[in-house]
């Protein structure tokens, strides 16, 4: 496809050429682009573009109240949303100074491992697709489509949940759906030597994600990489672990790091992390029939609610990393400002644009997805 | 490719007012084989794209109707607009939908190709997909489930068997609206590489409002056009040819 | 004083002036003059650990006619954040660049360029990235109205629904 | 690591073996608190809009319905929202907020189609497709969003309160006025609901945000008497509240009072007079009696430029609300600040000028452009049954009168009052005071004609009135009252089975069988109260035209007689801000008229 006032460029007889990777690729996370200047089929360089997905998610959200704002944050990522409501949640009650009761962090911080699954189920189809394996995206998807189910009967919708708001969650859960989402991660567990069949002891897969992306940890710290991919270099950095929220504190879990830094320790670690969500999930399931209580504190009249005037970085880990917000309050009735620091904001730019260069061409959709690099967290 | 629009290229694709009736039968043919075989272009422009990976696999199994996404567009016969838009998105999506052959078809999925959805303050987002390229078909939802993304397809299925699904036509007779409304988002350089006048002088789809005011700017770009071979649109020479039927809408 | 506030001992000693505050479990927030926020961030990392840059928020203050810069910074080693918060003016809207202390930086700074249209001296890579093709103001300024722009720009769907001719449908 | 296998791969061969995951091509039904196309009740949608403020994209749009009526008392407007679902995001906060519950999401999913006009609806029960699919996301007690329970106050113990006439409710605190304030939904039914159509939703808004002086101004914009609506309005806006339909409605009243007990005296008369006509037009208006139809009238009529004269029988103004009104619910200083705020405008109070007696209507037309009156309702009802002739049986409003004006009234031990209204229970209290105050004990019963689930008092007046240990009788009408010789022992009633006929008229129906004494020294009677018309004369009251015991108005408030406008309780009946939006209007039309008029020489 040609950008419009497309005018020829006589390339000087070099073996170097310029070739546009997106927006309508399907090798393309996403709507994305990146444009790479290629020699043979060795990318030479590669520049991020991005803004496809923009929708001015931080300008429209000064101009909401902080309840409908509740509905606008699940858009920015796509197929992890419910983090983004959770964060955006937490900041709020920061700013407010309310307190979640106890029901509701666990029922939240059960959304959130949910979501967790789901999104690393999609990533490994989504991984493998890019080496032009399909089964797998077949597998994947389906299987996250039981948990979309779980969702939809605890929340009433498949992807966009709108349920965490700023105080709690906004219903309490249906009667038998722990006992249902018990039975699904059961599945989901028997489905992994499945998975590793067809993927993880697939020595076409390994042969072609091994060596492919590497970060040193050297380059990761100072890259602001965050979450699997830097724990995919030995960094056992997570903000569940290290800057809990909820009752991440009292819950029992691994951070499973690989050393190699390439797309198949990212792959691998996220395999683990896939466990340990499980893990955690069946920690809820048991618990959360003994915790009572409310499921949300008491709220002001969402249409005259001010929170009070001050600042909070609020933060928690997506499945793709370190996910911050940054939210101003005037003592309004709307966020002053209201900041998303998406965790692809930094793998998709940033470390893409220096992992890129020296690859091959068929590599860099791997790379990218193995970052589980998101657009639409990007373009906000 | 013929650089002559008077050979009128015996196309299938002549309106059905024009055709004999052993045309049209045939054209209720092509029509019906058309919709058992669909191909969805692969592009994710929005947010419900999400629902899509699960329509098209195992699950909800779309392949058994027939359908299977695709990554050209050349080899597409839908474009699905799977919500909102933003403007750069859209420059995209029309230089794709241009390139799409006819027939074509798009639809619009959930609230913000309706009437601006979610996005209805964004500087960023367009509002109103059919001001910008001509949809067939839309669904409610933000996202829709896949079960209704079926729905709209089977729904789409039905109109091109019985031949209503015809707004592709409307782009090439409406051409110069279309254009300006891009052009008042993306300012009157806009140009697409796809030479649609030319384009709907061969299909017979020149309307009314094919030319204007809005076309007239692309003649800057003449050369350009020449270059490539394409044939400029030039008002000028269409009124002298009075055996091209001006079809009026 | 707790283990994160210990950490910073080494920083406070050097740059006496800040106004620290404790505002949270692993929150601390920092006030600092914008000509000592280089120093400051080079301190943290040097001394502190501070190395990861979480991100860069700007914030307008049309009131004041200043932008508010905050460089949210993460140590690994002692789990604390600091949100170091400064101030500069709208004219001449120039600031200097932490690329070359942290490298994400890049990417926040390219981001607040496009948004509030702040200029960072120093900074490798401030080219359009979301909005190469937008055409008006910086978009995260307040003095930009996008209701305006989009009632300016754009039209709204006129539905014309059957109901409308019978709107209680024999219900009234 | 594993360098993984070439073969293994290979196993996933066996899925040919299995049953496919594959779903039927129809669409699954929905979970149970699906969130799919919305359904809206018509019988309980209330038309308050609510859902079209909290909806982020502005999808809802309330459309106006003409077969539907209004109905402002009950708080119901005409018209039902429309959805747009080229806007609506399915966030589903129109149904945590609606006031009432009528609006819910279905479990329907499935809407496609070229036609862009089927894509905004108005939901009604039956769905967008009418094929009734059970309701999906509907309201659930446990996540409302809308707070429905009031802020509480500070109350005097029933037993502080009967040591003096001393204000019983302390108002709201800074904070609870905040938090009552953030309740309201500015659904503007109030406002619709209210006799003077006061600007509730704008004054509610403004203490929300802190700006009290802007809530006296939005009070005064409509109704100078404020202090004493702050207290006692019968608040027809309260009734209408949309959050009444499912929990308690806005304190409106309270929070009237606590605007202006946040001012100081000086600031509310800045604030009246703001945008007062500095220039006389040189016109006259008298106005008789000095409540709030007259004092309203004569507040609009002097911030129009025009010299009112107000003439008043008794030596203080206030009317009913002084007169009527007893200490503990309406501090009389409090009156003295409205009425001051009213004379600081210019308006001329003549008291203790009785027209009719001191001076005579026609006095009055011939030295004025208009005259106004507004004499209220000052002469009390009897029941006139056997017995009621006697000194011991006295009126409400009289008694209530002489303790205003600290005439000395000898306290009956026991005493029996008739009635089931404000007023009874007025009487009824006051007496209790007067009795703690005497004898240390309350020896009141109240009889009243109505049962007890239909008191015609508010259920608070009620309530309060139990606490002081007034004992109520419900469903008994008086027969007889007990003379033994010269002395009123008591009162005989009979039950009563029932008030109105098949017509709505008044006519009880008693059982003479059941009948039962009630000891008192003193029978109060609080049946109602009536005009006393002497002041007009015999020549004006031949020529008006009369409605009943009324004199018949226009619209306006205007007589038979073009000289003369009447309004307040005299023909409206009472109540203080009926009274209020009856000056008004009378104002209104007086204005009209003089300033057409040639002036008096």
């Amino acid at each position: 496809m040609r950008p419009e006032n497309y005018k020829p460029v006589q390339h000087s007889a070099s073996h170097e050429y310029e070739l546009y990777f997106g927006p309508n690729h399907p090798g393309i996370e996403g709507n994305y682009a990146l444009k790479c200047v290629l020699s043979g089929d060795v990318v030479q360089s590669l520049r991020a573009d991005g803004g496809y997905l923009h929708r001015g998610f931080e300008k429209i959200m000064e101009e909401r109240l902080w309840i409908q704002n509740v509905a606008l944050v699940p858009r920015i990522c796509v197929p992890d949303p419910v983090p983004m409501e959770e964060t955006y949640a937490r900041a709020v009650e920061m700013l407010g100074g309310l307190e979640i009761p106890k029901r509701a962090q666990w029922i939240r911080a059960l959304m959130l491992e949910a979501s967790r699954v789901c999104a690393h189920l999609f990533y490994f189809g989504g991984h493998a697709a890019t080496m032009g394996m399909y089964s797998n995206m077949f597998w994947g998807v389906t299987d996250r489509d039981l948990i979309l189910d779980i969702f939809e009967e605890i929340t009433g919708a498949r992807i966009y949940h709108m349920y965490i708001t700023p105080g709690g969650v906004r219903r309490d859960l249906p009667e038998g759906v722990l006992d249902r989402l018990s039975k699904v991660l059961d599945y989901v567990e028997s489905r992994l030597p499945e998975f590793d069949n067809l993927f993880f002891d697939n020595a076409v897969v390994i042969n072609r994600a091994t060596g492919v992306g590497t970060l040193t940890t050297e380059q990761a710290l100072s890259w602001g990489v965050t979450g699997p991919n830097l724990r995919a270099c030995g960094l056992p950095f997570d903000v569940r672990r290290d800057d809990p929220y909820l009752i991440y504190d009292e819950l029992d879990f691994d951070i499973p790091t690989e050393t190699a830094g390439d797309a198949w320790a990212r792959t691998l670690v996220r395999r683990e992390e896939l466990l340990q969500s499980i893990r955690i999930l069946r920690q809820i399931i048991a618990t959360l029939p003994k915790v009572g209580g409310p499921i949300r504190c008491a709220l002001p009249n969402p249409l005259a609610w001010n929170v009070p005037a001050g600042s909070v970085y609020a933060r928690t880990e997506s499945s793709k990393g370190e996910l911050g917000f940054f939210v101003v309050s005037k003592g309004g009735a709307k966020p002053w400002r209201v900041h998303v620091r998406g965790p692809s904001s930094m793998h998709a730019v940033h470390v893409l644009e220096r992992l890129g260069p020296g690859s091959r061409l068929e590599d860099v959709a791997q790379i990218m997805f193995s970052l589980d690099a998101c657009p639409p967290e990007v373009d906000r | 490719m013929s650089t002559d629009p008077n050979q009128a290229v015996a196309c299938r694709t002549v309106d059905a007012e024009e055709r004999s009736l052993l045309g049209r039968v045939l054209d209720r043919i092509a029509d019906h084989c058309r919709a058992r075989s669909l191909f969805v272009l692969h592009y994710c422009t929005g947010c419900g794209a999400i629902e899509l990976p699960p329509t098209m696999t195992s699950r909800f199994d779309l392949e058994r109707v027939g359908m299977q996404p695709m990554v050209t567009p050349r080899q597409a016969d839908i474009l699905l607009i799977t919500g909102y838009l933003s403007v750069k998105t859209l420059k995209r999506v029309v230089m794709t939908y241009e390139q799409m052959q006819g027939p074509k078809y798009v639809i619009g999925l959930g609230s913000c190709t309706i009437n601006g959805g979610m996005y209805w303050n964004s500087y960023a987002t367009i509002k109103l997909l059919d001001r910008y390229i001509p949809v067939d078909n839309y669904i409610a939802g933000c996202m829709p489930r896949p079960e209704a993304i079926q729905q709209v397809f089977l729904d789409l299925m039905g109109r091109i068997d019985r031949g209503e699904a015809q707004a592709w036509k409307d782009y090439y007779r409406r051409y110069d609206w279309y254009l300006g409304q891009q052009q008042q988002l993306f300012g009157t350089n806009w140009q697409a590489p796809t030479d649609v006048v030319g384009e709907a002088i061969r299909y017979r789809l020149v309307g009314e409002q094919t030319l204007g005011s809005h076309t007239a700017h692309l003649e800057r770009y003449a050369p350009y056009y020449d270059q490539l071979g394409i044939i400029r649109p030039e008002p000028a020479r269409m009124k002298a040819r009075p055996q091209l039927e001006v079809v009026s809408r | 004083m707790n283990r994160e506030l210990e950490s910073l001992d080494a920083v406070f000693r050097e740059m006496p002036d800040l106004k620290v505050e404790h505002t949270g479990p692993r929150r601390t927030r920092i006030q600092v003059e914008a000509d000592a926020l280089p120093t400051l961030l080079e301190l943290l990392k040097g001394r502190a650990g501070y190395l990861h840059l979480s991100a860069i928020s700007c914030v307008d203050w049309p009131d004041t006619e200043e932008f508010e810069l905050v460089y949210h910074l993460w140590s690994y080693q002692v789990s604390n954040l600091i949100s170091a918060h400064t101030r500069i003016p709208y004219d001449p809207g120039r600031y200097v660049s932490v690329y070359d202390l942290h490298a994400p930086a890049v990417y926040f700074e390219r981001d607040i360029h496009e948004m509030f249209g702040v200029w960072f001296e120093g900074c490798p890579d401030q080219e359009p990235f979301i909005l190469t093709e937008w055409q008006g103001p910086p978009p995260m300024r307040k003095s930009f109205d996008t209701v305006a722009y989009v009632n300016d720009t754009f039209e709204w769907r006129e539905y014309q629904p059957e109901w409308a001719n019978d709107p209680s449908g024999g219900k009234g | 690591m594993s360098k993984g296998s070439f073969l293994r791969p290979l196993k996933a061969l066996a899925y040919l073996g299995r049953p496919a995951v594959t779903l039927p091509m129809e669409p699954r039904p929905a979970a149970p608190n699906y969130r799919g196309f919305h359904v809206n009740d018509w019988e309980a949608c209330i038309g308050c809009g609510t859902c079209a403020q909290i909806c982020d994209n502005e999808a809802i749009d309330m459309v106006d319905i003409p077969e539907l009526k209004a109905d402002p008392l009950a708080g119901i407007k005409p018209r039902r929202p429309a959805i747009d679902y080229g806007r609506c995001c399915w966030c589903a906060l129109c149904v945590d907020i609606c006031p009432t519950g009528s609006i819910s999401l279905s479990r329907e999913y499935v809407h496609v189609g070229p036609d862009l006009n089927t894509y905004y609806i108005l939901p009604d029960e039956k769905g967008i497709h009418g094929l009734n699919y059970p309701k999906g996301w509907s309201k659930s007690p446990d996540a409302d969003l809308l707070d429905l329970k009031r802020q509480t106050m500070g109350e005097m113990e029933p037993q502080e309160r009967l040591q003096s006439f001393a204000e019983m409710v302390a108002g709201f605190t800074p904070e609870a006025a905040l938090m009552e304030a953030s309740r309201c939904i500015q659904c503007g039914m109030c406002h619709d609901a209210c006799p003077s159509h006061m600007h509730a939703p704008e004054y509610i808004r403004a203490l929300w945000s802190g700006d009290a002086e802007e809530a006296v101004r939005q009070i005064y914009r409509t109704n100078p008497f404020s202090e004493v609506c702050g207290r006692v309005c019968t608040r027809r806006c309260e009734d209408a509240c949309s959050l009444g339909n499912r929990g308690e409605p806005i304190a409106i009243r309270w929070l009237k009072r606590f605007a202006m007990d946040s001012l100081n005296h000086e600031q509310v008369r800045r604030i009246a007079a703001e945008g007062r006509e500095l220039a006389p037009s040189g016109r006259k208006v008298a106005i008789v009696g000095a409540g709030p139809a007259g004092l309203t009238c004569a507040y609009d009529l002097a911030r129009q430029g025009h010299a009112v004269t107000v003439f008043e029988a008794l030596p203080h103004a206030g009317g009913m609300m002084r007169y009527g009104i007893p200490e503990y619910r309406l501090p009389y200083d409090r009156l003295d600040d409205d009425v001051d705020v009213i004379a600081s405008l210019g308006v001329e109070i003549r008291y203790k000028t009785r027209v009719g007696h001191d001076i005579s209507m026609e006095r009055l037309r011939d030295q004025f452009d208009a005259v106004m009156i507004a004499i209220g309702l000052h002469k009390g009802r009897s029941t006139r049954v056997p017995g009621t002739n006697n000194e011991n049986v006295i009126a409400a409003i009289d008694l209530l009168r002489d303790v205003t004006l600290g005439v000395a009234v000898d306290v009956p031990k026991k005493a029996v009052v008739i009635g089931g209204g404000n007023v009874a229970m007025d009487a009824a209290r006051t007496l209790a005071r007067l009795q703690t105050r005497a004898y240390g004990a309350v020896q009141v019963e109240l009889v009243a004609l109505e049962p007890a689930d239909a008191m015609l008092a508010d259920a608070d007046e009620v309530r309060e009135a139990k606490e002081e240990g007034v004992v109520i009788v419900n469903s008994r009408g008086p027969r007889c009252c007990i003379i033994n010789g010269e002395r009123l022992t008591g009162l005989e009633t009979v039950r009563c089975l029932s008030i109105f006929d098949n017509q709505g008229r008044f006519h009880p129906l008693y059982d003479h069988e059941d009948a039962q004494v009630h000891e008192g020294d003193v029978v109060v009677e609080a049946i109602g109260q009536m005009s006393d018309f002497s002041l007009l004369g015999d020549k004006l009251t031949e020529k008006l035209d009369w409605n009943g015991p009324r004199p018949r108005i226009d619209q306006d408030g205007r007589t038979s007689e073009p000289w003369l406008w009447a309004a307040g309780d005299m023909v409206e009946g009472p109540d203080v801000i009926h009274a209020v939006a009856a000056g008004h209007r009378a104002a209104a039309s007086i204005h009209n008229e003089i300033m057409v008029r040639e002036k008096t020489p």
